[in-house]
């Protein structure tokens, strides 16, 4: 398949046939729709599952029960639908079952508008669900990245049994790009899914798929041990990228669409002698701290870019541990900024401090 | 001298967490006796629900999953999706199947999910403590409604059975008990029953089970025994409410 | 010889008497002084010679203590 | 040309942009957006540029019609077929799901034009066959005929003229099989087009709802 012209939740959907889904487990809500609609025609014409359920509460826990009989299992929705899946994901978490959550975010709170937003990082990395569980969170920032993170997301999924979230906002959802659905994935070693319960007859021993640990030692280990593969997560899978970073005056942090507006607000800037280079986040959880420390010693502050009132924010200031001067621009309830507002925020950097 | 009865081996040897004479172990005898005799207990998975059954997945001698309050059927059916030739079934009490759970119930049936739902009516929240349930009896003091249900301030109990006997998708739907050994014996056929029908493919099956809670209900086992059939039954009915009888495919 | 046969498995028994209240002959009851390990009050035979093997009892118990054998 | 349009053809393929291009260019009266499939870019976002161009915008009569997210459409949406002597371009859903609205439609007589836009590299009409069946399907769903084709293959940044080119011999065979004339070849304007002979009237395109930075 040579290049093609796709709109994102089109190759979404695409990305996960390619990625090897067995099951998808939807409900409608915009500006998601494209994945379901997509997947319903060509899963079912494949000989695979495609439910659409009743609600985003009953989407999950199919995926819940799809994933603990073993299923390469996905679903996608967006702020609000995605608040409801949230019991649901921290029992799959809790059970340590694999599989795929698309998030396309739109603005909020409640039902907000429907115009792109980034206003569910704290949705995306915090969690609604109760309990200490981690996602690993995927912010892909052009719909070529969306689809290679979403390839391979299935097998990040299988490989520590643990839900993969890939965020991304309206725009990225609905845009048109030109893309690759050929280029490789990184090859990784699948265990057998020996907990998948598929009846006794297929296995040793009974399989229970389970979260609920009445005993308190016994879900203190449980915790400790998730704990444990969320190091290991954090020490594997951490992935930014830094751009433009020799002796920049200023380093802007952003992710996805806003990254993109950032690229282009950094060329602006270039051509009024001002430096600035970029850390891009890739993945959202595990955060990606260490990139701060290979900040150079010529930057005067960092600037903390979002479509959200200051969500991310939190994380930029953990992982500058008070080093710069940590200013912050957000735009929300669907306005996507541009270029040129970026430029402004680090000409009046000093404005916008966090205090 | 020969057996006649023994104990289940669709059971595994741990010891119920139910309390003495609730008969929520009679029920899950049947459902065990049922997978055993039909042969299919190797590939039968079931869903464990919220409630005073959450610690069923460590009592049926098969594969099991545990679900979020209500959401079993939610969860059958991603696995039975998956699965199709696997025996599923849900576990649920009133609480988890006629109030949080009643969308996702409703919905399974609707589209003729190829699954077995056991449902235990209780009239009462017991894990919980005692607190009214959908199925509550109007006049029936709980912890929730201390002068009695009064469908004016609480609302009626909801008659499961009934409602999905109007499912386009819902194969076989009977209401049962297990007050004494001849109502047993009619449950035991109704569970078999529904189980031969899912592996025949030919849809959503619901066994409401008339059960027992003497500790909640303030009574010896026995008396809680004839209070289901001189209170709960004229309430809800025994009986089958909806038999297809055809095959689905 | 009897019909039946019943024994039980003593430290399943919750002593909740169903057995008892179901038993058409009568002869089962809950001994006043024996207990298992869980402290319940144990079901026992006072007549086995009149059991019929009917399984009552046994199909009664939620906690499966009870088997049943009978003659042929 | 008839001088009422209507637009379709597979979602993606480009046919907002080119509704608002062709308006202002051929100075069109009205711009009907009729997309009920999607909430974002439809022409309905550019009321801005079409404001400026005279061009009358029907949308929704919803007091927030720009952004909100349901098929409620309004009533003008009519017009064209009312009055005598005006020049309109709807501009519909995408596939036979957008379509669909043409049935609304079926009390009025009159001849239009139904232009399938095409891009070869979308997936879903990426060959004659694939497109053939667009066109029966948009015709099944609609109730009426296309009565011609524009190629606007494309790659956005990355198209070439070879590339458009391409997209022409596969919508040759397409119009003489379904005996419909190629109306426009579309080529965005940073695309050299000098001694290239293109079917149709070629419509230089510049991109309205893509913003400078993706």
């Amino acid at each position: 398949m040579a290049k093609v012209l796709m709109k994102g939740n089109e190759a979404i959907a695409l990305a996960a046939l390619k990625g090897g889904i067995d099951a998808f487990f939807g409900y409608p809500i915009t500006p998601q729709n494209e994945i379901p609609e997509y997947l319903s025609k060509h899963l079912l014409a494949a000989g695979k599952v495609f439910v659409q359920a009743e609600s985003e509460v009953a989407a999950i826990n199919m995926v819940y029960g799809a994933a603990g009989a073993g299923a390469r299992v996905m679903t996608s929705s967006s702020s609000p639908g995605i608040a409801l899946k949230q019991e649901g994901i921290s029992y799959i978490a809790g059970a340590e079952l694999p599989c795929v959550i698309v998030s396309v975010m739109r603005g909020g709170p409640g039902l907000g508008g429907i115009q792109p937003s980034q206003a569910d990082y704290y949705q995306a990395t915090r969690g609604g669900g109760n309990g200490d569980y981690q996602l690993i969170v995927y912010a892909p920032e052009t719909i070529q990245e969306t689809i290679d993170t979403l390839k391979e997301s299935f097998d990040i999924a299988d490989y520590y049994r643990n839900p993969v979230l890939i965020l991304v906002d309206g725009l990225i959802g609905q845009m048109m790009e030109s893309v690759d659905f050929d280029k490789p994935i990184r090859k990784r070693f699948i265990p057998e899914k020996d907990y998948a319960t598929t009846g006794t007859d297929h296995h040793p021993g009974r399989n229970i798929v389970n979260s609920h640990y009445l005993n308190p030692d016994e879900l203190e280990q449980h915790n400790l041990h998730l704990q444990k593969k969320y190091q290991q997560i954090k020490n594997n899978e951490t992935k930014f990228e830094m751009i433009n970073m020799e002796q920049p005056d200023y380093v802007i942090v952003a992710y996805g669409t806003m990254s993109r507006i950032a690229r282009s607000a950094i060329e602006m800037l270039e051509e009024q002698g001002i430096h600035v280079g970029m850390i891009r986040p890739i993945t959202l959880w595990p955060y990606p701290r260490a990139a701060f420390d290979q900040i150079p010693k010529s930057c005067k502050g960092i600037l903390c870019a979002e479509m959200s009132m200051g969500q991310m924010l939190d994380d930029v200031l953990i992982s500058d541990r008070g080093r710069h001067d940590v200013a912050f621009f957000g735009r929300v309830g669907g306005i996507v900024p541009e270029p040129e507002e970026i430029v402004d925020a680090i000409l009046h950097f000093q404005e916008r401090v966090v205090k | 001298m020969e057996v006649k009865y023994r104990k289940s081996q669709g059971l595994t040897d741990k010891k119920l967490s139910y309390c003495p004479g609730c008969t929520h172990g009679i029920v899950h005898k049947l459902v065990a006796e049922s997978l055993e005799e039909l042969g299919v207990l190797g590939k039968s998975v079931g869903v464990a629900s919220v409630g005073c059954s959450v610690f069923s997945y460590e009592f049926f001698n098969c594969d099991m999953q545990q679900a979020p309050h209500g959401r079993a059927c939610a969860e059958a059916t991603g696995i039975k999706r998956v699965l199709p030739n696997n025996v599923v079934f849900t576990y649920q009490g009133d609480g988890d199947l006629a109030s949080i759970g009643i969308a996702e119930t409703i919905h399974a049936a609707n589209r003729g999910e190829n699954i077995t739902v056991i449902f235990i009516n209780n009239a009462i929240y017991g894990m919980t403590g005692g607190q009214m349930a959908p199925t509550t009896l109007e006049g029936q003091r709980t912890t929730t409604s201390q002068d009695g249900r009064n469908h004016l301030i609480h609302g009626n109990p909801i008659k499961i059975s009934e409602i999905f006997s109007q499912i386009e998708g819902a194969a076989y739907v009977e209401r049962v008990s297990v007050y004494n050994p001849k109502q047993l014996m009619k449950a035991k056929k109704a569970i078999k029953k529904a189980f031969t029908y899912q592996v025949e493919k030919r849809g959503f099956t619901l066994i409401e089970v008339l059960s027992s809670c003497p500790v909640n209900w303030g009574m010896t086992p026995p008396d809680a025994l004839k209070w289901i059939e001189e209170k709960m039954t004229p309430v809800f009915p025994m009986g089958v409410f909806k038999d297809s009888g055809e095959a689905h495919e | 010889m009897p019909k039946g046969k019943v024994t039980f498995d003593y430290e399943m028994c919750k002593g909740c008497g169903l057995c008892v209240a179901f038993c058409p002959q009568h002869i089962l009851y809950q001994d006043k002084v024996d207990l298992n390990k869980s402290g319940y009050n144990i079901i026992k035979v006072n007549d086995p010679e009149k059991c019929i093997g009917c399984a009552f009892c046994a199909m009664m118990c939620p906690d499966s203590v009870i088997t049943v054998e009978v003659n042929k | 040309m008839q001088p009422i349009v209507f637009m379709t053809g597979y979602y993606g393929s480009g046919k907002t942009e080119i509704v608002l291009e062709l308006a202002i260019r051929d100075q069109y009266d009205m711009v009907i957006d009729l997309d009920i499939i999607n909430p974002y870019f439809r022409s309905r976002e550019a009321h801005r540029a079409l404001a400026e161009a005279h061009i009358q915008l029907i949308s929704s009569d919803h007091d927030q019609p720009t952004y909100a997210d349901m098929p409620y459409v309004s009533g003008r949406m009519y017009a064209p077929f009312l009055e005598t002597g005006v020049k309109a371009i709807y501009d519909l859903g995408g596939n036979d799901l957008g379509a669909k609205l043409l049935r609304q439609f079926e009390m009025f007589d009159q001849e239009i034009e139904l232009l399938l836009v095409v891009n070869l590299f979308r997936p879903e009409t990426s060959d004659t066959e694939k497109i053939i069946q667009l066109i029966h399907a948009i015709e099944g769903s609609s109730g009426r005929k296309v009565t011609g084709l524009i190629n606007n293959t494309n790659l956005l940044k990355e198209t070439t003229a070879e590339d458009i080119l391409a997209g022409q011999v596969v919508l040759r065979e397409v119009s003489h099989r379904m005996k419909l004339p190629i109306r426009f070849t579309v080529v965005e304007r940073h695309v050299p087009v000098e001694g290239i002979a293109w079917d149709g009237d070629l419509l230089r395109l510049q991109l309205r709802l893509r913003k400078s930075w993706y």
